[in-house]
């Protein structure tokens, strides 16, 4: 059986380890958040460290808010700063961890994630930087377009977001780190075999003994 | 003398066809005052650099309802449908940026730079028509400075020399923006006097703001109100 | 966790052939514990990258002295006699950069920025070798970011997340060099638990500092006592 | 008479003009702040904007100093600042006026100020930036060197500091503008007449009607 949603965003949460700096992207990955044991902080690109969890009723303040414009709180140990500094600590690859949404990965780890032609763009937003910044790129999306159509391709067809810097992708049929030629696939969902995967992704997949 | 009694003064050289670069994420931060200003004078043919030049209809999308605005540079359009509208129908030109790449050409423009690499962007649509050179390994575009005629700026704290103390996450591209226009306008919710602020506990020094007025009333509209 | 006992412990990795970033203006908001601990050690072959590399025997002079010191980048030489002589000798390698540049390659390193365009040093000996370029009509030199293996930093304040407040002109190029290392030392006069500093009041988020110690006592070396 | 070194720094201090913001260099500069009328702002290059005189003996801080690491105080309206934004403020055209000794000025603007071939270097340090990126330079310098030789000159003998960008220079026996392939001779020191101006400078002098 293939993982839920809820599965997929608590395979990505046990991504993290403790004293990581991470960065949430918008949607999917910004569930991560609610499940994450380790003890990281959380980065907003809009100048937050120490996010913390959606305020209660009293405390929400406008003016304290993450990349998705949702109101949130700052932790203890967290602070605030400008732009350049939230970028600063992404380009210089000092965000440990992003997690971001995708639309295609390819096995060179090269990623499309914001945008599609034909329909009107919202704008890349920060997800190029951090695509192109953090240490390391984690993509949580589902295995195929809607259409069936797979998402895990050798070569993009979307407009990229970066280039060669995805190190892990996460669907509901397993986890696959992009290898050059190849996905690895290190991990599949319980249930899920070889054959269902190599019909639904678009590049070459290579199973490690343990998966 | 920086202080002015408000908006109206504070802009008064505002003509149209200028460069405006505004401070604020989305509806956070976002100098209320001199937008309603702005939209008041109805100065037109206005560039906009700023992160997402209003959402939801509010902020600076003002200025885009009433057709004040031909340019924008910014990183994202999503949550404005006023700007996706224009943008789509052709009558505003967006140039969009990764939102580092904006906050850091902001930077640029302040602080003298020419321009800068930045690994940002390579392999995308954004490193077309730009220099891309492999330094140390790897690759960068390059990218350079903006500038603005105007900048508008919401702080929390100002004193009477334009220094200027943010709260929270409505800090965001107002510092940055505040280095890069020939003129800066800041408006503060609290006006203090000389020395009322400790030289360490300053944002943003005096040096970059023209000119400082006090608004005690701000909309602080809320786009997604999320709580637990 | 960020918190260590002292110097030792922070810089337990240190090895000969490193190099080290240092804060510090003269003598001013050095990281005194961390270069007593780097002279005790004895480690070799350094390069530091710092505006003067000590001054009046004193500070990181005294690595100097010491002849653990291989290359210096710094931006002065004046009132440091045994930079000045190890120079002259030949023992030790010197890169001057102007001290704006050098600031901005310290920052461009921790930021990510591949190279930058300045202003400084176009048609002085600081361009010879370096790509100089027309942009917008005005003459720029390429410089390239620098990193280091370690920083050390002197802060007056520090919670146990790293997070620092400085004081005074003892600020300098401390944050700058903070950013730009693979590990970033804090030696601070006073460390306060986590949620003691306000997000709003710190000046280097600790996501930029790997390790931080508490130390009281400092010299505080006054280079020119000047009073009226 | 010539001017005396009082008269120098007290014509240098008439230079300034209320809500400029001003960097003096080290040396002779540094005492043009005794002199001001004008309601400026002092910038030290070390980080610091509002820059007050030497303290009184209780008042002294080690950790308050001016970039020739003398001890100084902070005024009301001050501010501190990290060195990469102290130098954004002089690159980026914020500081109005920079005051510099000098050891050559060109017709065309060039300044060489920072180093003798021969001697030992004291290294730039901030004196590039200011003189590249200080939207006014007035070079504050002897008109010549103590064998005769003239310091105002038609083409650097001595290694540039910057090319182009001094705006005024003031000497023992005038005011002096660069003005491309001649100096502009604005003002006079008593009793100084043009033949002795003429002799004492490398380039070609023009005066103007009021001198």
């Amino acid at each position: 059986m293939s993982w839920s949603k809820d599965d997929m965003v608590r395979r990505a949460a046990a991504e993290l380890k403790d004293g990581q700096y991470v960065n949430l992207g918008i949607g999917m990955p910004t569930e991560v958040a609610n499940h994450i044991s380790a003890a990281v902080v959380l980065h907003s690109e809009n100048g937050l460290l120490g996010m913390g969890p959606f305020p209660r009723d009293d405390e929400v303040d406008p003016q304290v808010i993450n990349a998705g414009k949702q109101t949130v709180t700052v932790l203890p140990g967290g602070s605030v700063f400008d732009s350049a500094l939230s970028f600063a600590m992404i380009r210089g690859g000092h965000v440990d961890v992003c997690v971001l949404g995708g639309l295609e990965v390819a096995c060179t780890g090269d990623l499309a994630n914001w945008t599609v032609p034909g329909k009107m763009t919202t704008g890349m937003g920060g997800a190029m930087d951090l695509a192109a910044g953090a240490r390391r790129v984690v993509v949580l999306q589902t295995h195929v377009a809607k259409d069936g159509k797979p998402k895990l391709v050798e070569r993009l067809a979307l407009p990229a977001t970066a280039l060669g810097c995805t190190n892990r992708v996460i669907t509901e049929l397993g986890v696959f780190d992009p290898a050059g030629d190849h996905f690895r696939c290190v991990e599949r969902a319980p249930g899920i075999d070889e054959v269902q995967i190599r019909q639904s992704t678009g590049a070459k997949v290579v199973f490690t003994p343990s998966t | 003398m920086k202080v002015c009694a408000n908006a109206t003064e504070a802009l008064a050289g505002l003509r149209d066809g200028m460069r405006i670069m505004a401070g604020g994420f989305g509806l956070c931060g976002n100098a209320e005052h001199c937008i309603a200003e702005i939209a008041r004078r109805g100065v037109k043919d206005l560039t906009i650099i700023s992160n997402n030049c209003g959402n939801q209809g509010q902020g600076l999308a003002v200025l885009l309802k009433q057709r004040q605005v031909s340019h924008v540079v910014c990183s994202f359009i999503g949550g404005n449908p006023d700007l996706a509208e224009q943008y789509a129908a052709g009558t505003v030109k967006v140039e969009l940026n990764p939102q580092g790449t904006l906050a850091e050409r902001i930077r640029a423009g302040g602080a003298g730079i020419g321009g800068f690499f930045t690994p940002t962007g390579v392999g995308t649509v954004v490193a077309e028509g730009k220099e891309v050179r492999e330094i140390d390994g790897r690759r960068y575009v390059l990218e350079k400075p903006l500038r603005a005629d105007y900048a508008i700026v919401r702080a929390a704290v100002g004193d009477v020399d334009g220094n200027l103390r943010f709260y929270r996450t409505a800090r965001n591209f107002n510092p940055l923006v505040a280095m890069a226009a020939e003129v800066t306008v800041a408006e503060v919710d609290r006006l203090v006097g000389r020395g009322d602020l400790d030289p360490d506990d300053i944002h943003l020094p005096g040096i970059f703001v023209k000119h400082v007025f006090e608004a005690r009333e701000h909309k602080n509209v809320i786009e997604h109100r999320t709580t637990r």
